[in-house]
């Protein structure tokens, strides 16, 4: 199954973009997702620990199951105000 | 968009909601006017601006970068909270994205409520809420740099 | 006008004071520029409107009348016993006159502070004092008559 | 001596104008104002001991003795905000 997967801030910037899919076998968790960003971008390792996950514009937890079509994004500690 | 409360679509002003990301100039008239309604009596709002420095640093930008669908609906949901908590009329909360000058206003939460000191709790609180969670990313220009806040890594 | 505190003239803004009383349409936009300095980080402000009901009866305006120039001296003493009090960069007081309808904007009270908390505070405590000694007169306006409010002899 | 009247809200409409002048002996005080008012409007009468002084713009009390050109206001308690 194919998910949208965004980067923000720093992460973006790690990335060079703000968007792009993964391909992920079917029963994958969003943790799965952040697992394959690290294998293709290794600077993103850093960032384990601190990111936080949202799925479908609502925070979630790594181990929430995907589906076909959901949108991941990965988020920096948030600074706004 | 509609009022988890009332169920009844969200006042719009303008054509634009209570809980927005913009990257438009912000106004507290406006937002005072989105919440304002006749049984009112008072308003309180707190408005963010961009300081010149920051732990003793000149600071002479700063850049918001949001996640402007789920900060929309966080600011909803951080709005719904504090409506039922401290009884108040109505809330509207609205954060700017983009490149901002010194001066300028990054965020503005205004609450109306019969009660005034009702109307001061909510926004201080309705303020470390969105600080807290809603996904707003701010970054500092310095004179001589730029640096994400509180991003260590990056 | 010079400020106590300083010794030196009050910033104006558009050749007005920080501390006012008038019959034009106030804007809290106006008043938060008035305050904010590239220093700051917060404004926080109180506005007062005009409500539709008082008691259980139906208000359909409000009349102010303002011994101006001894309410403006009343505003300025409270905002500089506020700024020393809590430690403000700045507070601004404005107080409408005249005849007001349903949901216009008759007093607008903006301080800023590095310390969100004191800028709630003071605003607070400012409306307060306001309330309590700085010479302004209320009518109501109903369907069938007309009253000051709190003057029952009159 | 004269001094200059000013009248608010409730009791400026008992009086029908918002402004007058008064002479007086030299030593009146803002209470002997007061006084000659209530003597030529009776019906500010009931406002004595709601009725707050002031003396050239600032608050005073009914003892403070009065100079040439001074302005005395009396105030209906306040309703402002």
């Amino acid at each position: 199954m194919k998910v949208k997967v965004l980067l923000f801030a720093s992460l973006r910037e790690v990335v060079g973009s703000s968007q792009s899919a993964v391909e992920l076998e079917p029963g994958a968790s969003v943790g799965d997702v952040w697992a394959r960003m690290i294998s293709l971008y290794p600077r993103l390792a850093p960032h384990t620990g601190t990111v936080a996950f949202a799925l479908n514009s609502a925070y979630t937890n790594p181990h929430e199951a995907l589906h076909e079509g959901d949108e991941v994004a990965f988020l920096p500690p948030v600074s706004g105000g | 968009m509609t009022d988890p409360l009332s169920g009844q679509p969200h006042r719009l002003i303008e054509g634009r909601s209570l809980f927005e990301v913009t990257d438009r100039p912000l106004s507290v008239d406006d937002l005072v006017n989105a919440v304002l309604t006749g049984g009112d009596g008072a308003v309180v709002t707190f408005v963010g601006t961009v300081r010149d420095n920051n732990d003793g640093r000149s600071v002479v930008a700063l850049e918001y970068e949001a996640y402007a669908g789920m900060a929309e609906a966080e600011m909803e949901r951080i709005g719904v909270e504090m409506i039922s908590k401290h009884s108040l009329h109505n809330i509207a909360m609205r954060h700017r994205t983009g490149k901002l000058a010194v001066g300028e206003i990054s965020v503005i939460i205004a609450a109306s409520s019969p009660h005034r000191a009702e109307a001061f709790a909510a926004c201080s609180e309705a303020l470390d809420m969105l600080k807290a969670t809603v996904p707003v990313w701010k970054k500092e220009y310095f004179e001589d740099g730029e640096v994400w806040v509180g991003q260590g890594a990056g």
